[in-house]
């Protein structure tokens, strides 16, 4: 790859941001998924939700937070309600558009791994587990998922389901009565994914400039498919790059 | 009624061996000074109860005083895993630690119906996933109305919970603000409590509807300044994020997290937390 | 998207004949307004729900545009009986009334369950007593974890909540304030909501933890002052007692209650609460 | 009866208020109870903790409110919650001591009618309805009743059990599995009434001043019992008599 002016991290951030509507209603955890959510909201959907699972909504924080209950969340949200009313009323409630979702391990069909490598009684790696993960998953209108791509992360088979996606594929979550539309878009550092339609296996459907077919393959786990038109996308524009650059200039200083 | 006293006194005469404890706190308000106080009477054997536990119950499975952990999401914020904990689990050090592992939702329904007095929560929930097959204590109902299948858990109903808060008035009565997490319902869950609090005020001036527990409600109060750090507390002092960064190498080495308890812990008072968040006051 | 727009316009937009259909509020911030503007526009055959249907749904009622309620307490807080609503049940007049009968609890948490999306709410409730004999929708679960036989009645989740809030901002955020009823979960257990409000205003200048309906949940907003005469708006007017002790004997009597109802209700407009409440903005 | 220098609704409210204890969390309803519990908070009870089912928690409201969602009640509370919040954490959570009912038809165990008089599908009278009592009656720690006697009022059989008291009397209760004692006491304009210890049917323990045991027969549609020893009830003292006829007054002139 020559020098395209941008890390892959931020492209993959960027990404992500552009699939968010000024409309929705996020459901938003930590790391790239904040960032995108954010940079969302400073260019191009200054009126989207953002919603934390500490009872924070309508936040517009100034840094990103640290972890999911920072004061910065509180003191710029709309209102910010107790756990359970958050998980009762908010997320139960049908009322996010967008779950975001990261992954230690995934797989093909969008099921996700956040609880341990290995045997759950005697694990390899004890990781923090689900959190709220299980339920965003299930009740949220469409879930994305961000993740750098890794053969340790991109796997063919997951250790744990944390979080169901499309399950075996195909229509696996209308059979279990789950009646959301599930992850309908992976976002890495190297590609943008849909599920298929019928299978709901992903696909990659754009590759991240300067990206290959090969590099996408080559960090994954899995036997990758790419749709049949693969675009190229679009690389991110001064404005995109400067609003996250800012972003995470700002929360170096604060934290 | 509420008894205002010393958080040592509140923690021996509130806590035994055994119990099952909850020390709740949402990243705002953890009650940190409570439990390094449990840590320093040594109260063992304890199944401790939280959704999110982090740095504290790091600390209380590192020095071997957990027999068995209730939650739903175990990590340092924003910095990764609890080594601890980890240990603990992978390598069963300095004991081993029964899970048992619930989602955010499942937690959050529990201890409101533990609020509620009910024996059980309804939610919908675990759809697909593999909790329920390490986990007894997820089952589910069938509503007679619509015919769906639901999730059911045990709520939450501990022995003891421990809550930091920010400000109490003379009669007891406590104001907690901002970020809310489960707290109210730990509370009103458990059959004694006790709350460190910033500071006693004549007035607690607090909106009609605020988050607000009734001084009857509430077994001990125990004024404990800076109670909180690293954690925050909403109008008093900022989250100390570089604290929580380093635990992450402290707790990654067991002598140097037992060096480390030695000195911030064992070797300590409530009375020190105060200083620790002297400078962070200025930002808040 | 909460969209602003005149009363006429958000009831006829709203609600259909046939609805199920929410006017909440507990003696505090009751929406006469929008009652009185659904029925200026004959909107029938309502199924109306309601803890504590009072002077509105006696009104509803005797106008004969409903056709069941669901309720738990049908009086006129403090006065007495609702006299319209017993000429109905016990003489079938303008129209018989079918009732779905509950305690306060169940409806409460009716609306809860409505709000959190589950189709029925749990609770320990109706023992020993004969609501169920005459109500079929209150059958029992039973807990997996404790064998404890518990209530369980469908959730409530209308066509339309009406509600009346103190005040809204101009993005159409929605802040009520004091005695908080049933209206928000009545609003989110809802598919559509209008929420006439004393004021709009710039800036909330809320609590953080306020009772606040954000913008995207609320269907429609009409600015409508005095819109809960005679009930309250905290800070705005005090509850008109007298108006409500005069009811009584308004209602009394068929034809003085049709007299008194073409009067201050077919004739009148919205914009008239405003003249009612000036005497008693005073004393709020 | 000679000139007692109170009236027999000012004894029944006097009674009920000495029931109360400081340390007492009274649910409180409107009418007579209110008018006892606050009487209660004036004198003897001043930290008593007084919740109206509208939400508000630890009111003193200087003037008695018309209905239970009164302004006063939210100004004077320590704080006021949601009513879902009251049913659940502060009726059902167990942590009332006292619930106060009335009752429009009430049997020799202590079971109420609040909701018709007649056949429910074709009543004589249709009355309110039960609102809070039914879960009042079963998860308050006991329950005191006041209500004015009348043959009308007091009878054998009661068309609708509202509120669940002790049942077909013994431990009825306890075969529901109510775990909570149930009325307790019994406070009419003529007399106190307390649940004998096995039948667990209400006999009058205590005559207001100047009432004969035949007064309150004359008054009852069931034959009475009455405790082998019966007291008389003290007559108000005037710091009692003076308090509840000043918050009469204050609450008339405002309303």
């Amino acid at each position: 790859m020559s020098e395209p002016g941008f890390t892959p991290d931020e492209m993959m951030t960027i990404a992500a941001s552009r699939a968010l509507k000024n409309d929705d209603v996020c459901f938003v955890g930590i790391g790239a998924p904040s960032a995108a959510c954010n940079v969302a909201r400073l260019t191009h959907a200054p009126d989207i939700t953002l919603i934390y699972e500490s009872g924070t909504i309508g936040t517009a924080p100034d840094v990103l937070p640290l972890s999911i209950g920072d004061g910065e969340l509180c003191d710029t949200a709309v209102t910010t309600v107790s756990v359970p009313e958050m998980f009762r009323y908010w997320l139960q409630g049908g009322r996010i558009t967008i779950g975001f979702l990261g992954a230690a391990q995934l797989d093909r069909f969008g099921n996700i791994n956040t609880t341990v490598i290995g045997d759950y009684q005697a694990p390899k790696t004890r990781l923090p587990g689900g959190g709220g993960a299980p339920e965003i998953a299930a009740a949220s209108g469409e879930i994305f998922i961000t993740m750098k791509q890794s053969l340790r992360g991109m796997v063919e088979k997951i250790d744990f389901y944390t979080s169901f996606g499309h399950g075996d594929g195909g229509d696996h979550r209308e059979r279990l009565g789950i009646d959301t539309k599930g992850p309908t878009m992976l976002i890495t550092d190297l590609a943008i994914w849909r599920p298929e339609p019928e299978s709901n296996e992903f696909a990659v459907v754009s590759l991240h400039p300067g990206v290959s077919r090969d590099d996408v393959q080559a960090n994954c786990g899995w036997t990758v498919k790419f749709a049949d038109n693969i675009e190229e996308t679009p690389p991110p524009t001064d404005l995109e790059l400067q609003t996250l650059r800012d972003l995470k200039a700002r929360t170096k200083a604060a934290h | 009624m509420a008894t205002f006293q010393s958080l040592p006194d509140a923690v021996s005469e509130n806590l035994h061996d055994g119990d099952t404890v909850a020390f709740e706190g949402f990243t705002h308000l953890i009650p940190h000074a409570a439990a390094h106080e449990v840590i320093r009477q040594g109260i063992t054997d304890l199944t401790v109860v939280r959704m999110t536990p982090d740095v504290i119950y790091d600390q209380l499975i590192g020095v071997g005083l957990v027999k068995k952990m209730i939650f739903s999401y175990a990590g340092n914020p924003g910095v990764g895993l609890l080594r601890r904990m980890r240990d603990a689990v992978e390598k069963g050090w300095p004991r081993t630690l029964e899970l048992e592992e619930h989602s955010h939702a499942a937690m959050a329904n529990a201890y409101e119906a533990g609020a509620a007095g009910l024996p059980l929560a309804v939610l919908r929930g675990y759809r697909g996933v593999d909790y329920s097959k390490v986990n007894d204590n997820i089952k589910s109902i069938t509503c007679p109305f619509s015919g769906e299948t639901l999730a059911a858990v045990p709520s939450v109903q501990p022995d003891v919970t421990f809550i930091h808060a920010q400000k109490a008035d003379r009669k007891g009565n406590v104001l907690i603000e901002g970020i809310l997490g489960v707290q109210k319902e730990a509370v009103l869950a458990a059959r004694r409590s006790v709350v460190t609090v910033e500071e006693i005020v004549d007035d607690l001036d607090a909106h009609p509807n605020a988050c607000l527990l009734p001084h009857w409600t509430v077994t001990a109060i125990c004024t404990v300044p800076g109670g909180a750090h690293p954690s925050y507390a909403h109008g008093y002092y900022v989250r100390d994020n570089a604290n929580y960064i380093a635990w992450d190498r402290i707790s990654s080495d067991r002598d140097t997290f037992l060096a480390w308890m030695d000195e911030h812990v064992i070797n300590a008072t409530p009375q020190e937390f105060a200083g620790r968040v002297e400078e962070l006051r200025t930002q808040a």
